[in-house]
């Protein structure tokens, strides 16, 4: 049963076993483990990112499509929702339209660029596909009487998700709308998690991975390989697009910062590397420790920039202000220290 | 115990105008509370959130701040995006944001809620002082601008005060946001005013880097008999300005313009302090520094949110730009801008906007559009 | 020695069309002028958008130049790139506010010898910017166009945050030096004296690289040893400091295209590179990889086409490098002249 | 034999975790060809990617005319005087057959006399000039990797199963080639399935099993028995007919 | 006579000004093995591109069971029966010997669409696979990464993954180049076994003139692309131009 639901992919790794549940619990209990606003808001985030992520290892690691473009259909889920509880008012019609919208949208999108561009080559496609996301970036920053331009939108979702909801306590932690918003986006998130799990380790899944390899040969052994590529741009664009819907159902709020822009990009593209290509657990792993780096590094510089006052030139280096410069050094020693991701190194145990 | 939470883009693009609005705001809170930094024997806690510019965060980080830390009052954020963001969470909270130094209009328009209040200019007050400054019979007027709703919506408010100025508009010419090269633009803009007679204005409006002023003087626009106008910018920008002499405008703030005793303490201990004269953004902190601590001087305490709000509502306070008022319906702080001439001084290494006159409140008449 | 029976194929004339086909990438520029001036129609504009587009792609040129060693010849994605134009854009200015008293005086040959140290400065800083970084954080990633992407970007934060520490995270704005502000008038046309210099750097680095490309093996070596490095060592060469030096090399041309443009944009700051990366990356790939022809032809057609639509379609201008780029790759799906192929 | 110009003795290399040397001894003499036997996958070219330098030496060591090369970086070992044609031919396909020899010519510009002499054992490299080296066919490749080990004067070729594609004509003037060479002084160690090849060619043999030299003989030797030929090598050879 | 299984027309590919395959005209009956011989460079690996779609005609026509196929993918020609082995190894680096078979078997049963049931539950797929390299005796390396393969064992694999796709007609590029003497006859011995069960049609491209005796039905000959002679292999291998041209002088060394 279980193995039927991990689709036969088990983490294959005691620790990584032990870790992933961890995740898992600290996700599923989080309102009542974790109490406060800012670590709901970060779990939700996690779990949002938990499924973007994991679509982009589809392309990525399984597929080896290098694409720039994935933030933009995660925008475009995140629109739908936005546009459609703007134009339909609030309501749950609302979320559903603009979801389903969304995907669709981004499934054809991501289709129609397939089809013009996944013959160029893989680094062109790269470009290409870059260009078109800054291209749709600076289109949803125009037509800002639609889309609220740089600013974004704000609208209303229905008064069940929204904190005005108030259903009494339980263990001391009040439940009220945010909170069943929450448990709304972990078990989305949790479904399409696994669903993704399932596609990589199906017949389909095992033709994405000798694509990647030689894609000449699996041509020659008879898959079309062209087809096989654009079905998958289109399930990892639309399942971005979903995510980009909870996000939205979250948030209350998108703008182009949220889920347009390239630091996003970079970001899901790291935690992809730091969790590990190609093995779909890897994006939980990924995203948690990204996510938590986002949010609570600064504090944590915070204190040890005060711990270490009395020295020269450290404090200045460990500054909350200087961050992105340890970011970016992450970026450096993640690729250095986990080559296969944190992943590839719990299995080889190397 | 007070606790302000400032939750403002410290790291990213903006790093610049972020510590000055900190420097700003904490100056305004130890000006207002005569260094003491405490109100009625309640002592003022600043928390510090960084938004890092992205406008997700900086909702959770002022739900993080109302919620967890339990918060009052909040200020900030630099960014427009940010604070559009951040308007309904304080409304959830049923809690105070004062939106400083954001300025699109739909923060205290469309998209405002009462508990929204700004001690910054928006952009209309600010197109429309220039309209105010540059207008006049028989001027000819082309604007340039980015490409977008800032600069949209900038044009479109000057156009609007613009009208009864007896000036006119002859055209209007929008570029890409990070458009580098403005030979084109220029071009378009030569053409369709070179056969025009009269005095002639190019108005521009630019937010960020990749200064089209310099670019477009460079390609002599006084063959046409053309004058760049523009408002005014941080100190670092004023460097351009120094290519144009003699070049009109409104701005916001320049140090040496406001004659009261607030800007002579901010001036005089910003230079002690940090070395250098204060700028727009450490103005505008202080300004909201300043609106805090009168609020909740006159609503007798910070934890009554009504009481704050009904206090606010048509406060008039002190600032380094003189005296501002929070206007009721909206709750815009309504102020004073500068008509200035631009001029090349001796020791100071970029133009120098020196005033013509001071546009009162009255004299803009600036729109209500949260209704 | 027996001598074996060589095998003769027959090989046919190339047609014309197929001559034809080869030169056309050096005809697309002249097409464009020409076309340009059908459709602008008023000589004295038509004559400043022409020469002001073909010096701003000059000025792209230069700061792709670097770009085409290290991603066309190398292959390394290399967002780093930005960086190092931004860090020297801020030391060629900073050498230039300190020569305050050369650049402020009306002489071209004072104001042109300080341009010259900050450029000789800048590429000496960001020449060894780019060893520091071949050495920590490119080689691991050779041949993996992923991480490269990865570390590469995580260099750029880095440096750019570096620039933060240094600098101070104000931008810092700046005016040109004397004799090179303002414009000439020439038949109704305003050019920017600036460009012309542009115009001068951007030839004189065309044609160096060219030589050093012709008269050399580095060339070779490099777009072999990226191939088979392997074999490139087999054969007896000493590939690592082959690839360090070029890309040094290419790192010290950022640093000038930094410069170059610093001095026209008069305000720099920290992410100015970051900004220009993607514009820098089409120029590459639509001339081809590894191709300095095609990189100068791509640039020289960038400017000139974002000009031209800016003026006739404001609105267009927006997705005019994206359209040039995918023409370009429809029409010739590797870019216009590669010397080495895409992977 | 004395003063061999390639001495291995006790080399084992790994890689990855796998051991797949475990201690060669051998020996090539000074301007002699040695053949490098055994079945697939026995190490002969692990062998020879150990002695140019593409796969380190774990223990024991290599000695290139009198002189350590075990720890040797490959460019030095290849400036020493050392050829080398790799199994997978190692053609850089981007460039054209032109510059692929251009390169070859590791010291300066190609000899044209050597050159004219390699068109005339391979003629295709001469038809083929211009051409990108990818689009050459599989002989042709074949061809131009030995060319390219050929382009200067090397002391020692290390040969990776030559003839594999090469149509029986090449073969024999490859075969012719190797002969010249060998007369100028040059010293060979090529690994080959083809027996006819190895018999007409070599003068020494060393038979590979499992990461070892399991035997060392005269080509002759090997070439007569039969039974030898059958235990060494899995089957026997048609003696000659 | 009854319709060949597998015929060109007129078949031609110049590249820029080089005529590769020049108007070869061939027909191939079912159950038939010709072997493809010519010097280097003759066009005969061009020639299997054509057929198996690797590389666009310039002029002429592949024709499959009397069907033109000449503008079909590689993929579609694949399905319809032609098989391929390549000359040059061409195989999935990182995946491992087991599981490069077992994508060949997964292709022929159609099954790559499936996305959502479970590939490793998949145990007919499996069987047919190991079963496949019993037959070339690497069930020993089922679970080495190809990588990891010395050369003469991805040759062999090559070979396997061809057999694995039990085409109607199989193309050999130089199937034992690179094998060892004892491994070569494994192979042989494969195809010799597929062509007494006498349903396949075969071509192969070798070099090894004992081969060629011993297997071919029928041998044809390409030169500088153009088909030079065709005919029994007694016959053929005594035309001077195969001696002259192919052979060459020494022919011991064959
Ligand atoms: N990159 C590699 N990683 C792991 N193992 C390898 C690698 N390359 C070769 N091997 C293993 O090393 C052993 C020796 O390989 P080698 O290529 O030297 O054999 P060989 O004698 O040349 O065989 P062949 O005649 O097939 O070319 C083989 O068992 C092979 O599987
Ligand atoms: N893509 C291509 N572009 C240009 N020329 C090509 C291309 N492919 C093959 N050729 C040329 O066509 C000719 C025939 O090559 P082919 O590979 O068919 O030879 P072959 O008969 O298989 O030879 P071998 O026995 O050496 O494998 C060669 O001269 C080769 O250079
Ligand atoms: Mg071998
Ligand atoms: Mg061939």
């Amino acid at each position: 049963m279980l193995t039927r639901l991990l689709s036969g992919d088990r983490p294959r790794s005691l620790v990584l076993t032990v870790i992933l549940l961890a995740i898992l619990g600290a996700l599923a209990f989080a309102p009542f483990l974790f109490p406060g606003v800012r670590s709901l808001e970060t779990a939700a985030r996690i779990c949002i990112f938990i499924v973007l992520v994991a679509s982009y290892d589809l392309l990525l690691g399984y597929t080896g499509i290098v694409s720039f473009a994935h933030t933009m259909f995660f925008g475009l889920g995140a629109y739908g929702v936005a546009l459609a509880s703007d134009a339909m008012g609030r309501g749950w019609g609302a979320l559903a339209v603009g979801t389903v919208a969304g995907a669709l949208a981004a499934a054809v999108l991501a289709a129609v660029i397939g089809m013009f561009s996944l013959r160029v080559r893989a680094i062109f496609f790269a470009m290409i596909t870059l260009a078109v996301a800054s291209a749709v970036a600076v289109l949803v920053s125009q037509l800002s009487a639609i889309t609220g331009g740089e600013d974004g939108l704000n609208y209303s979702i229905p008064r069940e998700l929204t904190p005005a909801f108030r259903l009494g306590e339980v263990m001391g932690v009040r439940i009220n709308g945010k909170l069943l918003n929450y448990y709304l986006v972990f078990t989305c998130c949790l479904v399409l998690f696994l669903v993704l799990l399932r596609v990589v380790n199906s017949p389909f899944g095992r033709v994405l991975q000798a694509i990647r390899e030689n894609e000449f040969r699996a041509e020659a052994i008879g898959y079309r390989v062209v087809y096989y590529r654009i079905i998958a741009t289109c399930l990892s664009a639309s399942v971005a697009a979903l995510a980009g819907s909870l996000f939205a159902i979250w948030l209350r709020y998108v703008g182009p910062d949220t889920t347009l822009s390239f630091t996003i990009m970079l970001d899901i593209l790291l935690m992809v590397v730091i969790g590990g290509m190609g093995t779909i657990y890897g994006a939980v792993i990924g995203a948690a420790i990204f996510v938590l780096a986002q949010n609570y590094l600064q504090t944590l510089m915070g204190s040890a920039a005060e711990a270490t006052a009395g020295l020269p030139l450290v404090p200045d280096l460990l500054n909350p202000d200087r961050w992105l410069l340890w970011l970016g050094v992450l970026f450096i020693l993640s690729v250095y220290f986990f080559p296969t991701g944190i992943v590839g190194r719990l299995r080889t145990g190397r | 115990e007070i606790r302000i939470a400032h939750v403002y883009g410290k790291t990213g693009p903006f790093e610049a105008y972020a510590k000055q609005s900190h420097d700003g705001l904490m100056l305004g809170l130890e000006y207002a509370t005569d260094g003491s930094m405490e109100i009625d024997g309640e002592p003022i806690v600043v928390i510090e959130k960084d938004t890092q510019l992205k406008p997700d965060l900086g909702k959770a980080l002022l739900a993080e701040a109302y919620g967890d830390d339990d918060a009052h009052i909040a200020v900030g954020p630099v960014s427009s995006g940010v604070a559009l963001a951040m308007l309904p969470v304080a409304e959830e909270y049923e809690r105070l944001l004062i939106v400083e130094p954001a300025v699109a209009d739909s923060i205290t328009g469309e998209n405002w809620n009462r508990y929204v209040f700004r001690t910054g200019r928006n952009s209309s007050q600010d197109a429309i002082s220039n309209a105010v400054a540059l207008g006049g019979e028989g001027v000819t007027i082309a604007t340039l601008a980015q490409d977008y709703a800032f600069g949209r919506d900038g044009i479109a408010a000057f156009r609007e005060a613009l009208d009864g100025t007896g000036a006119s508009i002859a055209h209007e010419e929008y570029v890409p946001t990070d458009t580098t090269d403005f030979t084109a633009a220029a071009e378009r803009i030569f053409t369709a005013m070179k056969d025009i007679e009269g005095e002639k204005r190019l108005f521009i409006i630019w937010a960020g880097g990749g200064n089209p002023m310099s670019k477009i003087q460079a390609m002599d626009p006084s063959r046409f008999g053309i004058e760049i106008a523009t408002g005014g910018n941080i100190l670092a920008a004023l460097t351009a300005y120094k290519e144009l002499p003699g070049m009109e405008g409104a701005t916001y703030y320049y140090y040496e313009i406001p004659q009261n005793p607030v800007n002579d303490w901010l001036v005089k201990e910003h230079m002690a302090r940090f070395d250098s004269p204060p700028d727009f953004f450490t103005a505008g902190g202080m300004a909201a520094g300043i609106a805090v601590v009168e609020a909740i001087r006159k609503a007798g305490g910070a934890e009554d949110t009504e009481a704050l709000i009904a206090a606010m509502e048509g406060m008039e306070f002190e600032t380094p730009k003189g005296m501002m008022r929070f206007r009721p319906e909206d709750h815009q702080a309504l102020q004073s801008m500068y008509h200035f001439r631009t001029e090349v001084q001796e020791d100071k290494d970029y133009g120098v906007p020196v005033l013509v006159r001071e546009i009162g409140i009255d004299e803009m008449d600036i729109p209500v559009r949260n209704q | 020695m027996s001598v074996a029976p060589d095998h003769s194929p027959t090989f046919a004339r190339t047609s014309l069309a197929e001559r034809l086909s080869r030169a056309a990438p050096y005809l697309l520029v002249p097409v464009l002028v020409v076309l340009g001036f059908l459709a602008i129609g008023a000589p004295s504009s038509w004559l400043t958008l022409t020469v002001s587009g073909l010096a701003m792609g000059m000025m792209i040129f230069v700061m792709a130049s670097g770009l085409t060693l290290v991603f066309g010849l190398m292959d390394v994605i290399n967002f780093g790139h930005g960086a190092f134009i931004s860090v020297g854009a801020f030391v060629g200015i900073s050498v230039l506010l300190a020569l305050g008293s050369w650049t402020g005086a009306p002489s071209l040959a004072l104001n042109v010898a300080a341009v010259m140290l900050a450029v000789v400065a800048a590429m000496i800083v960001t020449g060894a910017l780019g060893w520091a970084f071949e050495r920590v954080i490119v080689r691991p990633v050779y041949g993996a166009h992923l991480k490269q992407i990865l570390v590469t970007v995580g260099g750029l934060i880095v440096i750019e945050q570096l620039i933060h520490v240094v600098w101070g995270p104000d931008e810092i704005f700046l005016t040109r030096p004397e004799t090179l502000k303002g414009a000439f008038t020439f038949a109704g046309a305003a050019i920017e004296k600036y460009r012309l210099l542009a115009v001068v750097v951007g030839l004189v680095l065309f044609v160096a690289m060219r030589l050093v490309f012709t008269r050399t093996k580095i060339g070779l070596i490099v777009r072999a040893g990226v191939q088979n490095g392997e074999m490139v060592e087999a054969l007896g060469y000493r590939l690592r400091l082959v690839f360090i030096g070029v890309f040094i090399a290419g790192s010290a041309l950022a640093g000038l295209g930094g410069v170059m443009w610093g001095l026209y944009q008069e305000v720099i700051t920290a992410g100015m590179g970051e900004e220009m990366m993607i514009l820098v990356f089409i120029v590459v790939i639509i001339g081809g990889l590894g191709s300095i022809e095609g990189a100068f032809i791509g640039a020289l057609l960038v400017g000139l086409l974002q000009n031209y639509i800016a003026f006739l379609e404001p609105k267009l201008a927006l997705i005019s490098n994206i359209g040039l780029m995918t023409a370009i790759l429809m029409w010739r799906p590797q870019g216009m002249m590669p010397v080495v192929e895409a992977k | 034999m004395s003063d061999p110009i390639l001495s291995l003795s006790g080399v084992c290399t790994d890689i990855a975790q796998y051991h797949i040397l475990q201690g060669v001894d051998l020996e090539v003499g000074r301007g002699g060809v040695t053949m490098l036997l055994g079945r697939n996958g026995v190490g002969k070219t692990t062998t020879l990617r150990t002695v140019i330098g593409h796969w380190q030496a774990r223990a024991g060591s290599i000695r290139f005319d009198g002189q350590e090369i075990t720890r040797m970086p490959t460019p030095d070992r290849a400036r020493a005087g050392i050829g080398f044609v790799p199994e997978d031919m190692g053609i850089f396909s981007g460039l054209t057959v032109e510059e692929n020899m251009t390169l070859a010519a590791a010291s300066g510009p190609l000899d044209t006399a050597r050159r004219d002499w390699l068109f005339s054992v391979f003629p295709p490299l001469r038809t083929f000039w211009r051409s990108a080296a990818g689009t050459l066919s599989g002989g042709q490749k074949q061809m131009l990797s030995i060319a390219r080990a050929m382009a200067e004067e090397r002391r020692l070729y290390l040969i990776d199963e030559p003839t594999k594609g090469l149509a029986p004509a090449i073969i024999s003037t490859m075969v012719g080639a190797l002969r010249e060479l060998k007369s100028q002084g040059a010293s060979i160690l090529m690994v080959e399935q083809n027996f006819a090849v190895a018999k007409a060619l070599g003068d020494q043999v060393a038979v590979m099993e499992d990461g070892c030299i399991i035997w060392t003989g005269a080509m002759a030797d090997l070439a007569a028995d039969a039974a030898l030929q059958e235990r060494l090598m899995g089957l026997s050879m048609e003696v000659e007919a | 006579m009854t319709q060949p299984l597998l015929e060109s027309r007129d078949l031609t590919v110049r590249f820029g000004g080089h005529v590769a395959v020049d108007a070869v005209s061939c027909a191939f009956a079912a159950g038939e093995l010709t072997a493809i011989v010519g010097p280097n460079g003759a066009g005969k690996t061009t020639y299997f591109n054509l057929i198996s779609g690797q590389i666009a005609a310039s002029a002429g026509q592949v024709l499959l069971r009397g069907e033109d196929i000449t503008r079909q993918s590689v993929a579609r020609r694949c399905a319809g029966g032609l098989g391929r082995a390549f000359q040059l190894t061409n195989l999935f680096p990182d995946l491992t010997t087991l599981e490069n078979v077992r994508l060949v078997i997964q292709a022929r049963r159609a099954k790559g669409f499936n996305l959502l049931s479970m590939a490793a539950s998949d145990n007919d797929l499996r069987d047919a696979a190991l079963a496949v390299l019993e037959r070339v005796r690497m069930t020993a390396l089922r679970d080495t990464r190809v990588s990891e393969l010395s050369h003469g064992n991805q040759r062999k694999l090559e070979v396997a993954m061809l057999i694995a796709l039990d085409p109607a007609v199989y193309m050999f590029d130089e199937p034992t180049a690179g094998m060892s003497a004892d491994e070569a006859p494994v192979v042989l011995d494969l195809i010799a076994g597929l062509k007494a069960e006498r349903d396949r049609t075969i071509l192969l491209v070798e070099h090894k003139m004992d081969v060629i005796r011993t297997l071919a039905d029928r041998i044809i000959v390409l030169h500088n692309g153009a088909l030079a002679a065709d005919g029994p292999p007694g016959e053929v291998m005594a035309m001077e131009v195969v001696q002259e041209a192919y052979m060459g002088k020494d022919l011991a060394l064959v």
